[in-house]
């Protein structure tokens, strides 16, 4: 019979969530052992990063890719595995948009470094700073490089598809294997390339179950600061920061249900360029004002847009990184 | 860098490359002047054929039939499918350019102007930065067309009736013109009769007819045409609908006479023994009763009781009106009424309001006793008003031997209205001719400048010049009757400045008029807001395009008329009433309306039903489907503004004619990112 | 240390959005009464200022913009009634967010001019390309963006052979 | 001089680098454990809304999610002032029960029980958990499965996800939980209950049985006299979620204990110029080197710590394991003192110890009657300054530490997790392993390669979250150089 399709798996910078929330696919794992040749797959099995390397170019079939682009070495293997895979996927938020992490990108990164370094209880010995290349008595020690700013996969190569989540939902996750097992066996068809999967083409608001009625807020609310939280009622409309309205469906409005606001892991929807850009238009537009003063005082109840309506995009949005983030180095 | 935008399926409607015509207007000198239209071309072949050019030409008048045969002689040979014309502003030459494409077989809509000359050689004066903005300019106008849609017009049917709101001499004209033609019309007043302004009036400028005579059977006419509806005593409540399809409510007074029994009779004026100052028609000069017709001309002719002064309403008895009825129309049940009516267009003829010289303290009206307002020296004049024509002083008795006639009270006065009137020099003119011909009273015109610019206008002013009145050249300062000298006393003395003589004067008179502005209505916000157009800051309708479509609003089926819009004299009033009765007509004969295919549309798979952009529209175009949890837009009702578009969250509504791919596009080709070469690790398959 | 990359006088690249019916014509009426403003700006029109969607300032800076002028009616003047209060509402959010990214507030700006107002709409343009030019450049236009965001809006790469244009002068 | 490089390819935040470097004759000279990468959190959290800490933090780890996310609201609370109801405290340390269950069976099963059911010389393919089903029934397979499933079940009803969960806010909790979900849980406990002892049985046979196994726990290789922090309740009890912070001496005798605002006065980190990670100490003791004994600032932060630190567990099972435990492996303690282990490799027993107490803990909780009670949120009334929330991670005492304005904006921000804490124990760990297995050049065997392994994975260090997964190894890689610096030799294992 002919040989398996191949199958890899591999992270940049990421927290291991997406590893996870693969194994908690439970027994669909073992699909892809049927299915699939695992040819490389850190975590999980003996991998040898040297035989990726010797492989011919596009003999891998399907690559899971997660974690963003922090380093040079992050940046070797998305090439590497690029140049090795038929169908390349930004798997998770780190690869798809930069994730939480990507917010390292409002600062230069010689500040995240000096405040890591500096905190209350660092010891101020010697003003000690990690340097990429010290001298100890025993010999010399290098430390990599860490990249000015924090990049999602399809800013270094370009990507087939992306699989939106913080982490993607398992269920999600099963239902793409599925397809893609049932397209090589010629059974289904895949979405056209640079399209997101494992995902709704609507938004969390398509999904969640609260009531919604037409939206003016007089001022936005900490959801701490709440005597009551409506259990049925529209967060947004309850004046709580949401993120629903501009945020990719596909969780099942997970947060929302569970009563705390959705802070947008999955993503922008489809054919939008820049996440941000959608909540802020949206958040903009139900303030109840028409008066610049009263205006001003609505938008001082939001502590924090750039945070707000970046917060997993950030390094994927169109401005990417603050301007210091970017001249730095 | 940002990756180029690229060709292939999100560009041309065809698939695969678009083909585009490039051509660049030289406009005579008006652009090459400036220019380099030769550099500009050249660079369009060299660097935007990778971006779908294929033809790219400079002709001296693009818009000249010979131009446009070029362009039509292009898409022939060259199956372009895509123009982008370099030339004037849009505003100017969009039509043309588009009916030409159309011509040629091109769907319109696939024509982008790219401005070159209004916002390139006219603004700026160095050859080479104008030329390489112009060449910004040309490839965002590219990456924008290649990305157009061809578009349909809209079309929905024009219902054939129509509603005039207001019955002053715009309205009138403006219904009689569409009753004439053979179409319904509702004519809503909210006074007691119809005429307007001009009912009080005694003399028009400059011909001095008399304006009873013209008007009155115009009004007959308007109240017994059998095409038009009067509703008089009337308000419009609120209106639904959009062109072709609107409909309004309106709230019909009560007047506590039933006009179907009602002969006009008079009877009731007469006996009614409650006497109110006519503050309306008789400017407070005259008395009318508490019920009343407001002038012996009126259309209708049926009375209206005036609830607040009417000793029956205030003490419970009286009824005297009721008492000597002949016909018993008279019912003091009667309650306010509700009708709503089906029109396919509006025009609103609201008018203007007089501007209270009470305002300007230093000119003594309402201070000084003989100190008149234009309105009440109307009234004077008018041989069926107060004095039957006689000009006198308040005493009702004494004929004036001196008058002043001061000019602008009100306008071109940064304190109050910055606009001219433009109908009191007239006004004013005529004045000083009636002052003179019934007292040979000294007349003194006080002007800041003489604006006579219409038909025979200036000739009545040199008319009135040889009748020996006086022009004083200044803004009168003050109005006084505080006398420094013999010569002063027990008159009023304007002070002011001659410019002309270049002094100070205090000249004595008996009487002062105060020629006072034109306002717009107090309520025009809110009747603007009601009809869903828009006012200027100072208050007056907005109009489509101030020349170009002076009588059309923003919003399709809505149009204005008259003094509502600005100042203006009463030939300009009729000939806007007909102007909008012309274009009402034009509609009502195409039997649907063509709209621009500018609009909103919700694509539905993506909307989450989030609501954020349900409140977003003025124009009530936007509407949540409970049931299916989704939000749609009525393409009639949406004027295309793009708000909702831009404001989704989802990116679930898109922008015909206005796309996010189309602008997106348009700003990398201003900023020439669509030059540049992408530079990731391509894809394998 | 951008500076010094720069030529000796720095001329900003400015993107203006006009609304069809005010801020638009108030550049025709500079136009046609011949008021001379710097060719730093280039102008967009869109129906309305509401049309505006942060989407393209962003673009507008990440492509390379030194600035951006947003134009509209006046208040209380919009043709579409009350749109650009909306506008107002998204510019000032949209400040307060790009600040974040150490873009200065002279970079996003928002101007109210009417049909009439060409020499105020000419002013304006002049006042900040000198605001902007005494900033410096932004340049933003060579940083690496995410790479679908074009995919998504344009489609994949046309590879389409590229046809020589015909190019002509003067008469056909 | 020779030098050793183990370079793990496999990358998560921090993960390990090893260089060793061996003098003239072939003996180690030193070791440095390097951490290669850095995020940047304590800046990149400036500037955020306090309330947002729970989720932001959560991205630290995808491992440990939960840990951050209480140590977050907890930090939380304290800069609000405000005290959640019982009922939310309640939930939340059954939420990280749930936690601790799933994370210690992965633990275990996944990665040190191979070790040993295998066995340390077992060939590579046979040494996970397939190995482990292999040896002892394909039906611990499906109770590992089911045992995380349970784990991820708990977390996700009280957490709203069951990665990175979402609703512990300052306060309290976003949502409680109904009398059905409470049964579940219930039911769910009680497995784990059995679950655990089984895991135990399966210890005591495998391991306790095995000669070898208790020599090279027992053995010289993987002990360490070090300070022993850990967490305990009022009663001197075994906490995972609140209490003050216990910290033992080397002898059995209790430095003391601090609670979580006075952290500062008893933990310092010092930071070196090779790495990007800091190394913590106690201040009061004072940084002496890599170095163990009482007069040494290093401590260590594992299941074996918290043991060593508490008088026993609050659960009566869990108790009588905590007795078994020193009873078999504390030896003589000198009287007044209380037994101590310093063996590393104990830390396993340890964790099985800590995972019966999470199951046991489970039933308690889930058997409270508040514990369905809509009560779970306290509006902060008091103006937002100063917090910090600690709680025992699996890895180690996890501080969360913030400062805000006015509006709880934060404006300061110092994190400790867990794993930090172990740096320098964890160094320690590898150069001794080091020492006892190189000699005189001798050269190094693959066995050797997982003996350093297992030195750390004893630590279950978080900069290793690959090695959290199933069924995974670190790979290694070790370049031997001569003197000259050129490679005499070059080992792998798994890359």
């Amino acid at each position: 019979m002919t040989e398996k399709p191949k199958f890899a798996m591999c992270w940049a910078a990421s927290c291991g969530g997406c590893e996870i929330a693969v194994l908690n696919i439970g027994e669909k794992i073992l699909d892809v052992d049927t299915n699939f040749d695992v040819v490389f797959w850190p975590v999980a099995m003996d991998a040898k990063y040297k035989d990726v390397e010797a492989m011919a170019d596009g003999s891998i079939t399907l690559t899971l890719f997660n974690g963003s682009i922090r380093n040079s070495e992050n940046e070797e293997i998305a090439r590497l595995l690029r140049r090795k895979s038929k169908i390349l996927v930004a798997f998770g938020s780190c690869a798809c948009e930069g994730c939480i992490p990507g917010l390292a990108n409002l600062s230069p990164v010689d500040e995240l470094i000096d405040t890591a370094f500096s905190t209350v209880s660092t010891d101020p010995v010697n003003g000690n700073r990690p340097r990429t290349s010290v001298t100890v008595p025993d010999g010399d020690l290098h430390l990599p490089e860490l990249y000015p700013v924090v990049r999602p996969l399809s800013s270094v190569v370009s990507v087939d598809y992306f699989m939106p989540g913080c982490p993607p939902e398992s269920h999600q996750i099963a239902a793409v294997i599925d397809l893609v097992i049932k397209a090589i066996q010629g059974e289904a068809e895949l979405p056209a390339s640079g399209a997101t999967i494992g995902a709704g083409g609507s938004t969390v608001c398509d999904e969640c179950s609260r009531t919604r009625a037409v939206k003016k807020i007089k001022a936005f609310t900490r959801i701490q600061e709440l005597e009551e939280v409506d259990p049925d009622l529209c967060l947004l409309e309850q004046g709580i920061p949401c993120n629903g309205p501009a945020t990719r469906s596909g969780c099942g409005a997970l947060c929302p249900s569970a009563g705390a606001q959705c802070i947008g892991c999955y993503g922008h929807a489809d054919g939008v360029i820049d996440f941000g850009a959608r909540l802020m238009t949206a958040f903009a537009s139900v303030i109840d004002s028409e008066d610049p003063e009263e205006i001003d005082h609505i938008l001082d109840t939001l502590p924090d847009p750039a945070g707000q309506f970046y917060r997993f995009s950030l390094a994927g949005s169109l401005l990417g990184a603050a301007r210091s983030a970017w001249e730095a180095r | 860098m940002i990756a180029p935008i690229s060709g292939g399926a999100g560009m041309s409607g065809n698939g695969g490359r678009p083909r585009i015509g490039v051509y660049v207007c030289h406009c005579g000198s008006n652009i090459a002047g400036t220019v380099d239209v030769t550099e500009l071309r050249t660079w369009v072949e060299r660097r935007l054929a990778a971006r779908g050019v294929v033809v790219a030409r400079d002709y001296k008048f693009m818009c000249s039939s010979l131009g446009q045969d070029l362009i039509a002689k292009d898409i022939a040979e060259h199956r372009l499918d895509r123009v982008v014309v370099a030339a004037c502003s849009p505003h100017l030459h969009e039509a043309t350019f588009r009916t030409a494409c159309r011509r040629a077989g091109l769907n319109p809509y696939l024509c982008e102007l790219a401005s070159i000359r209004e916002q390139v050689s006219w603004v700026h004066t160095d050859t080479a930065s104008a030329t390489e903005k112009a060449k910004a300019v040309v490839s965002g106008a590219v990456e924008r067309v290649a990305r157009n849609a061809p578009l349909e017009t809209l079309r929905v049917p024009v219902h054939p009736a129509t509603l005039v709101v207001g019955g002053g001499i715009a309205g009138i004209q403006a219904a009689l013109e569409i009753a004439e033609a053979g179409h319904p019309v509702y004519l809503v007043e909210r006074d007691p009769s119809i005429g307007g302004h001009m009912a009080q009036f005694d003399k028009t400028f400059p011909t001095l007819d008399c304006s009873a005579c013209i008007l009155t059977p115009r009004m007959v006419s308007a109240g017994s045409h059998e095409n038009i509806t009067l509703l008089t005593w009337s308000e419009v409540e609120r209106v639904d609908g959009y062109v072709g399809n609107f409909t309004a409510t309106i709230r019909k007074k009560a007047r506590y006479v039933d006009i179907d029994q009602c002969t006009g009779c008079g009877i009731c004026q007469e006996k009614c023994p409650k006497r109110v100052i006519d503050n309306v028609y008789e400017a407070g000069l005259g008395y009318r009763k508490a019920i009343y017709t407001p002038f012996p001309q009126a259309v209708p002719k049926y009375p209206v009781i005036d609830q607040p002064n009417c000793t029956y309403f205030i003490k419970g008895k009286c009824r005297a009106c009721e008492k000597f009825c002949p016909t018993g129309a008279i019912s003091f049940e009667q309650e306010d009424e509700f009708v709503t009516i089906d029109v396919g267009n509006i025009v609103l003829a609201t008018g203007y309001d007089l501007f209270d010289p009470r305002r300007v303290t230093q000119y003594g009206y309402g201070r000084l006793a003989n100190v008149f307002s234009s309105l009440e020296f109307e009234r004077m004049t008018n041989s069926a008003g107060p004095t039957n024509g006689e000009i006198v002083l308040r005493d009702g008795r004494t004929k004036p031997t001196s008058v002043g006639i001061i000019h602008c009270v009100g306008s071109r006065d940064r304190n109050y209205n910055n606009y001219c009137s433009s109908i009191c020099c007239m006004q004013s003119l005529k004045f000083a001719h009636l002052v003179k011909e019934r007292t040979g009273a000294t007349v003194y015109n006080f002007y800041i400048d003489m604006r006579t610019p219409a038909k025979a206008y200036d000739e009545f002013y040199q008319r009135v010049l040889e009748e020996g009145t006086l022009f004083v050249r200044g803004k009168v300062a003050e109005v006084t009757d505080a006398a420094r000298g013999p010569g002063e006393e027990g008159k009023l003395i304007i002070q002011t400045e001659d410019t002309l003589a270049g002094r100070q004067r205090r000249i004595p008179v008996d009487m002062v008029v105060l020629s006072a502005a034109l306002e717009p209505r107090k309520d025009s916000s809110e009747v603007a807001k009601r009809f869903g157009i828009s006012c200027s800051h100072d208050g007056w309708f907005i109009e489509k395009h101030p020349k170009l479509d002076p009588v059309a609003t923003m919003t399709e089926g809505v149009f204005i008329a008259g003094c509502a819009t600005g100042p203006k004299d009463i030939p300009a009033t009729v000939a806007q009433g007909a102007a909008a009765a012309a274009r009402v007509l034009g509609y009502i004969q195409q039997g649907e309306i063509e709209m621009e295919p500018i609009r909103a549309q919700v694509i539905v798979e993506r909307c989450s039903g989030c609501r954020i952009c349900n409140d977003l529209c003025p124009f009530n175009a936007i509407d949540f489907i409970a049931d299916r949890g989704v939000t749609e837009i009525n393409p009639a009702l949406c004027q295309g503004c793009g708000t909702c578009v831009a404001a989704c969250p989802a990116g679930a509504i898109e922008g015909t004619g206005f796309s996010n791919e189309q602008v997106v596009a348009q700003i990398d080709g201003l900023l020439l990112r669509n030059l540049e070469p992408t530079a990731v690790e391509p894809a394998l398959v | 240390m951008t500076m010094t990359k720069e030529p000796k006088t720095f001329e900003p690249v400015i993107v203006g959005f006009t609304c069809n019916w005010c801020s638009y014509r108030a550049a025709d009426l500079a136009g046609t009464a011949r008021i001379k403003y710097p060719p730093n700006v280039r102008l967009i029109r869109l129906m309305c200022s509401g049309r505006l969607d942060p989407t393209f300032v962003l673009r507008a800076f990440a492509g390379g913009a030194d600035g951006v002028l947003v134009t509209g009616c006046h208040p209380g003047e919009c043709h579409y009634l009350e749109q650009n209060y909306k506008t107002l509402r998204r510019v000032r959010l949209l400040q307060r967010t790009v600040h974040a990214f150490d873009i200065e507030p002279d970079r996003l700006r928002l101007v109210w001019a009417s049909a009439a107002e060409g020499v105020r709409l000419a002013r304006e343009i002049e006042d900040m390309v000198e605001a902007v030019r005494a900033l410096g450049p932004l340049d933003w236009g060579n940083r690496p963006i995410r790479q679908e965001a074009i995919h998504e809006m344009t489609g994949g790469v046309d590879d389409a052979p590229v046809e020589e244009p015909v190019g002509v002068g003067g008469r056909p | 001089m020779q030098r050793i490089t183990i370079d793990p390819i496999t990358r998560l935040e921090g993960h390990g680098k090893i260089e060793i470097f061996l003098n003239e004759d072939g003996n180690v000279a030193n070791t440095y454990f390097q951490i290669p990468e850095l995020r940047g959190f304590e800046r990149f959290c400036v500037g955020r809304p306090v309330e947002e800490m729970p989720l932001l933090t959560n991205r630290i780890c995808g491992v440990c999610p939960e840990a951050h996310h209480m140590a977050a609201a907890k930090a939380g609370d304290a800069v609000y002032g405000v005290e959640p109801p019982r009922p939310a405290k309640l939930l939340r340390e059954l939420l990280y029960s749930g936690f601790y269950f799933t994370d210690h069976t992965t633990h275990f099963y996944a990665l040190a029980g191979p070790d040993f059911v295998m066995g340390p010389e077992a060939p590579v393919a046979e040494r996970n958990i397939l190995g482990i089903i292999h040896k002892v029934g394909v039906e611990v397979g499906g109770k590992v499965i089911q045992a995380r499933k349970h784990g991820h079940a708990i977390v996700e009803m009280i957490g709203g996800r069951k990665v990175h969960p979402c609703t512990a806010i300052p306060g309290g909790l976003t949502k409680g939980i109904t009398e059905a979900q409470r049964n579940e849980i219930l039911a769910m406990g009680e497995w784990a209950v059995e679950f655990a002892q089984f895991s135990l049985g399966l210890f005591n046979d495998v391991v306790l049985g095995n000669e070898a196994y208790v020599d090279l726990i027992l053995g010289d290789i993987y002990r360490h006299e070090t300070y022993y922090m850990g967490m305990v309740d009022a009663a001197g009890k075994v906490n995972f979620y609140d209490g003050r912070v216990r910290v033992m001496g080397p002898d059995g005798t209790a430095l003391g204990d601090y609670a979580p605002h006075e952290y500062t006065e008893w933990i310092a980190e010092r930071a070196e110029p090779w790495t990007y990670l800091k190394f913590p100490y106690l201040k009061k003791v004072g940084w002496k080197g890599f170095v163990d004994g009482k007069d040494s600032g290093v401590y260590c932060a594992t299941p074996l710590s918290r043991l060593n630190a508490a008088d026993g567990m609050a659960t009566p099972r869990a108790q009588e394991e905590y007795e078994r435990f020193y009873t078999t492996l504390a030896g003589d303690t000198p009287a007044g003192a209380k037994p101590i282990v310093h063996h590393r490799l104990a830390t396993h027993w340890a964790r099985l110890v800590e995972l019966l107490y999470s199951a046991e803990r489970i039933v308690e909780l889930a058997s409270d009657p508040d514990i369905t009670s809509p009560d779970v949120h306290t509006v902060p009334t008091e103006v937002p300054t100063e917090g910090v929330g600690i709680v025992e991670a699996p890895r180690g005492t996890l501080t969360h530490h913030y400062s805000t304005d006015e509006r709880g904006v934060l404006t300061r921000v110092n994190l400790i997790v867990g794993t930090t804490n172990n740096y320098a124990p964890i160094s320690m760990s590898i150069k001794k392993a080091a020492e006892s297995l190189i000699t005189g050049g001798e050269v190094v065997t693959e066995g050797m390669l997982n003996k350093v392994e297992m030195a750390f994975r004893a630590y279950d260090p978080c900069f290793g979250c690959a090695t959290h997964s199933l069924p995974g190894r670190m790979p290694l890689e070790v370049t031997i150089r001569d003197a000259t610096g050129a490679p005499v030799e070059v080992l792998r294992q798994y890359c």
